[in-house]
């Protein structure tokens, strides 16, 4: 566990508190029983706003807390423990980041202070295909007058279903693949030729295809310098894959924590199966990776606080990190708990699916695997 | 019941290719075998006549006797009719509990009138049974077994709970451990049947993390179950227990072997990510991971081969021990791999936005999740090969 | 284990007797602290030829038994077993199925007869640098009035040091990397212009980089077809590959029935460590590798029997397989040893260094790994 | 000895800065401690001198007492000081088992007397000092030790062999457990020091698989130990010894770190396989594969800093005990990697055609193995993780 300022540890005590006591993975189960469209609870989204958590990126001119990254952690871990669906890393991180990077004054005094209250579900939409390549980017953005049209389709666009307001990368120049040629567009939600697809993912989560069909938008709606957005993307990317395996930590920490408990009460062969020193090698090897994990996770976060030049590579790092470990100690869940675990009723597939779709979002081990060597030079 | 007396092999190979030539419906040919799913079967009328006609020769149980309507020939005659039923594309139509598991072990250990009651209707596919061995709170462990059966006169009286009673929900009889004896433990326990529909008999299917509910969790309470459906002696189930679950495990490791609708890994992959100049998949991390899979899954199948040829020539296989872990490794490896190919589809659940395959690929995982857990855990598997076949000692601190 | 014919279970049952009593692991580390020039026992290898065992692949016409590869595998298995070092791999196996597979009548009839009777020793020259890439091939066969002359060097040549004849992959067209324009030719130990540089392993094995300035051929050296060499080393290649996979199966067999008898007998904090459940799963998991690497080397030995089409691809499975096996147990035997296991007085040192020199040679796991999936078409 | 008396760090470091730029030889600037060879240390002047002046100062060993010859500054001076020789390009001449290992125990434990007596001459690095503690047959299992010492009034006469006696053959003195009571097994160890040179004692070197010999056996017939060289009381060794072993286990998981010598995987594998026309290494299953090993190094120097952070400030740090078990993990895959690299350059041993960095190679490799074996094997090791931090129950059965 990083050392915390005293600011910090009250912010993830509140959290940890709100998260086990107010919402704990039967809350999430309740939403998912009801079929809610957006993938998450808005009453309970409503809440976190309350308490300020969608600010936590945002400078405090523009309704935010300017916490930082590591603060915004404890927040992802604490709700990732118990499974918390909500806009928290589509919009409070990954779109928030990406205005805040490289937003105009204006957009940022328009867009962030709704977002900071909650009030707007903002998200990035960036893949067109199953797999993150966010330079596959064939959508394109046609000049039209004084400003732009949109033509083409994105794919499993986080929190697509319900947002307010969509960063949209689009191709105005070269072909996919090529990582010049890409403009950020902010495109709100309610605009003339976007439809959505809602998509029902094994996780729950709200997801959706969003089609654009010559969507028209003014010069303003441009976020950085046309034509150069990937280099945008790709750090907002990194400060929502930061966040994203902060939330995959805590899961991951509460999985592993229920099996150990579990391997403390079970009886089998009159014996507690915790007995067992095949099982006691592998949770001391489950251990080993959470903590592995959690220095990555923590690193990278204190990074991109510092500004330092190494969060790419440690963005990767850590999204890889956790996405193994998420998958270790998941399967590992089910397995130590036998029948019990392959049960709907029983917590242990919610999180086995949940480490899935987290590993294939904004990349998953092998993307990062060749990532990190790319950007190592080999 | 069988036509064929002589010994003579290759007489009788002609005899069961005309046979199958004559009765086996040519609009049935090649495909798989549409009768297995697991709910209440429903039947084309072609698929009700071979079903029929198999009932009426006994061939769905060849080396049963003939006496109990079964095909009465020897095991080089079965393997021979075996192999005629794949040249001409035929199948069993009969499957389930009962044939593979009950029906053995009854003509081992049960009384005259048993078999004269319960193993004509196996043979024939007439009655579903399901087993009632596992209770909630003893998985693996079945000398824990709690459920009671009082001794009242001309019958037992049957309380308790039993879980992971695979296909309760459509099951006609259940064959069922029960204790008889609180005092010892596994000498306490005995072997029943009874018919699902006896009064005080009730299922509840459970729903599992992939969505289906193959197992239900069932409730006994004041259920009547005649003396005369006691299998064997009285405080005798264990031993007959064991002998059953020997017939269960070797199904299970088939279990690694894709199914036909399946796509091999490599053949998705050159969809869902491509090839690059020199022919080969896009993503070489992938690309080499996929390799070792199929490695493993090449090098599971030669074992699986060399365990049967090995125990066809009589000789003890070694390698029937590990078939189960490591064709369950390999065939969750595959799934999870399977997973990474499609990225983001490789997590849908149902509807818009997913083709059938995608979700199949999920819910496939998903389901194969239990393949290292039940028949034997991976555990338990990993015990039996490091005691029985490697002779290690018993556990007993670290 | 796979069913044998009579003829097969006596070769079997002599081998076995052969190595265990007269030949253990004693024998050689005797060899090693000998400093034996030639990295193996002239007295054992002659013993073994009198036993007829240098001719198992070769014709009766030609002095062997023709008993076939299956035969061979299980003297290389029980030979590995005890870490035997000889020529015959690199001669029974290697270079006499090239000659059998590629030669003429008068090829096979001057060279075949004396490798069977062990007077021979014979070897593949493939390799040129460490890395085992038969198709980068530097050296070159010039014309040179009615024959050739052979310029550059081969790198780590089995036998190399005492062989008496050498098959050497050459260029006679194209640009190293190019699978066209590899000639084959047979180049006897005492030619003029050829010198050698014994190379000290680490498994002890003979081994030598050797260096062609000029070696002046005949026509008649030339194996196969001019150019088309490739293939038919390929061929030989994958046929060593399966008999060393055979000799790495012995070696792990022994290695891991060791560690088990140490786990029986060895005594830790008042318990047998055998009793150790981490231990026993960590054994079970090994028995399961080794029963499934057995599978696959017999499999390949009897496609190659059998003429199957198969057998390329099996042998890369073999070999890949029987590597990542070998590495497993002999790494687990030191493990499990402890610090007896790392003294040079256990043998457990010597099944490691074996297994790593036994990986690098013909191919690793990663080379076919990618072999597999070319021949797989993906 | 330190010519500081003030709190003021500030002052403290100016003054270590003034003092290192007067004292450091500007000849040892930079380099990597040429001193630790495992032999007998051959010194330059240059070498010597420094050593020398290090002695006199206690820097070597700034927080002991300076009543004993160390420093005697404050946790956050020695800090300061450490910092200073960090950017001074020197180094701590002093080294060895005395300095990290008995030292700290002594100054907890010993009598006034035994302190005064063996300190000073480690802080002066005067004295080699060897441990005696594992026997034959007994490994990381202390409690059955068999070395006996019998009280004969003012002495023990020492009888047993120990083992893996590391630097024996080069040391003076050693620290040693012997039993003083067969009836007890922990409760009748004692820790005694003896001389090396006691007639009686005698050391052979072992050879190891990497054909080093940093270990010995040593007998011990009829050595005669002083009583004044029992350290703490009689049958109280055990209590000691896990104090002294606490020191040990820090050192061993730094052994992750790759010397400053060696090449990275991915800097020699460009050298061995070469790049693609994009850049990238031209085997891409090797290229994941080293690309994962630096991912895992990278994820043990931040949990390794973590730590260091978190026991800086106080907070308890679970992160300390994986430490071993994720290093050495990660520096044997490391050292395997590095041979497939190298391929068959990868299993030289000596001599002509092989580089120096090749040999050393494989000898790093070898040497590898023990890093998961000694100092709290790694089974030990996931013994302690699952039960004093998971607090799981005592294993039993299985």
């Amino acid at each position: 566990m990083a050392i915390l300022t005293e600011e910090q540890a009250m912010l993830r005590d509140m959290a940890k508190g709100w998260a086990q006591e107010k919402n704990p993975v039967a809350a999430f189960r309740r939403m998912r029983d009801s079929g809610a469209p957006l993938g998450y609870d808005p009453v309970a989204w409503r809440e976190m706003a309350q308490m300020g958590w969608a600010g936590v990126l945002i400078p405090e001119d523009h309704g935010g807390s300017d916490f930082g990254y590591l603060s915004m952690g404890l927040l992802l871990e604490e709700t990732g423990r118990t499974l918390t669906a909500s806009p928290l890393l589509a919009s409070a991180v990954a779109a928030a980041s990406t205005l805040r990077l490289g937003g105009s004054d204006a957009q940022k005094a328009k867009w962030l202070p709704t977002i900071a209250a909650g009030e707007t579900v903002a998200t990035l939409a960036v893949d067109e295909g199953p797999r993150h390549a966010p330079g596959q980017v064939a959508l394109r953005a046609e000049r039209a007058g004084d400003g732009y049209r949109l033509f083409g389709a994105k794919r499993f666009v986080l929190e697509g279903e319900g947002a307010d307001l969509l960063i949209v990368s689009a191709r105005t120049a070269g072909d996919p693949g090529d990582l010049e040629g890409i403009t950020l567009f902010l495109v709100p939600g309610d605009a003339a030729g976007l439809t959505r697809a809602r998509l029902s993912l094994a996780d729950c989560r709200g997801a959706a295809d969003v089609f654009f069909d010559g969507v028209a938008l003014g010069d303003d709606a441009v976020l950085g310098t046309p034509g150069e957005g990937f280099a945008l993307l790709d750090k907002a990317l990194d400060r929502a894959r930061a966040g994203l395996a902060a939330e995959m930590l805590g899961a991951a920490s509460q999985a592993f924590e229920a099996t150990v408990d579990y391997l403390k009460t079970r009886v089998q062969f009159g014996q507690l199966i915790g007995s067992f020193q095949a099982l006691q090698h592998r949770a001391g090897r489950m251990f080993m990776e959470l903590e592995l994990t959690r220095s990555t996770v923590e690193a990278t976060l204190a990074a991109i606080d510092a500004g330092s030049p190494d969060a790419p590579l440690l963005a990767s790092l850590a999204k890889a990190k956790a996405g193994e470990t998420f998958n270790l100690v998941s399967n590992e869940m089910v397995q130590m708990h036998g029948g019990i675990g392959m049960t709907d009723a029983h917590d242990a597939g919610l999180y086995l699916k949940r480490a899935r779709a987290a590993e294939a979002t904004f990349g998953g081990q092998a993307f990062h695997r060749d990532r990190y060597a790319r950007l190592k030079g080999y | 019941m069988t036509d064929v007396a002589a010994d003579d092999l290759d007489a009788f190979r002609g005899e069961a290719c005309a046979w199958l030539a004559e009765n086996f419906p040519a609009s049935l040919r090649g495909g798989q075998d549409p009768t297995r799913a697991p709910g209440p079967q429903v039947l084309t009328p072609d698929q009700t006549l071979w079903k029929q006609r198999m009932a009426d020769k006994g061939w769905a149980t060849p080396t049963w006797p003939a006496a109990y309507g079964g095909g009465g020939l020897s095991a080089a005659q079965a393997r021979a009719l075996q192999q005629e039923m794949d040249r001409t594309g035929a199948y069993n139509p009969m499957y389930g509990m009962g044939l593979m598991m009950l029906g053995p072990t009854l003509l081992e250990v049960a009384s005259e009138a048993q078999k004269a009651r319960h193993i004509p209707p196996i043979v024939r596919g007439e009655v579903r049974w399901c087993q009632g061995f596992s209770e909630p709170g003893a998985g693996s462990d079945l000398a824990s077994l709690a459920t009671r059966a009082e001794d009242r006169g001309d019958h037992f009286l049957v309380n308790g709970q039993k879980t992971w009673t695979s296909g309760g929900q459509y099951a006609d009889w259940c064959f069922c451990l029960v204790r008889t004896d609180t005092a010892r433990k596994h000498a306490g326990i005995s072997f029943v049947l009874f018919d699902m529909k006896t009064p005080g008999v009730e299922v509840r299917p459970m729903k599992l993390i992939s969505g289906a509910s193959p197992f239900c969790e069932t409730f006994l309470t004041d259920v009547v179950v005649p003396k005369e459906n006691l299998v064997g002696p009285l405080n005798g189930g264990w031993d007959i227990a064991k002998r059953l679950l020997q017939h269960e495990r070797t199904g299970i490791s088939g279990n690694a072997k894709p199914a036909a609708a399946d796509v091999p890994l490599a053949e998705l992959a050159k969809r869902y990510v491509g090839l690059d100049a020199a022919g080969r998949l896009a993503e070489p991390d992938l690309r080499a991971r996929i390799a070792a899979n199929d490695m493993a899954a090449h090098a599971f199948q030669l074992t699986a081969e060399r365990v049967l040829k090995e125990t066809k020539s009589g000789s003890p296989s070694a390698g029937s021990s590990i078939l189960k872990n490591a064709g369950t490794r390999m065939g969750q490896e595959r799934d999870e791999l399977r997973l990474e190919i499609l990225g983001m589809a490789g997590i849908g659940w149902e509807g818009e936005g997913f083709e059938d395959g995608e979700l199949r690929a999920v819910r496939t995982w998903l389901a194969g999740k239990a393949t290292t857990i039940y028949g034997g855990s991976q555990e338990v598997q990993s015990n039996i090969i490091s005691k029985r076949i490697l002779g290690l000692p018993e556990s007993t601190q670290g």
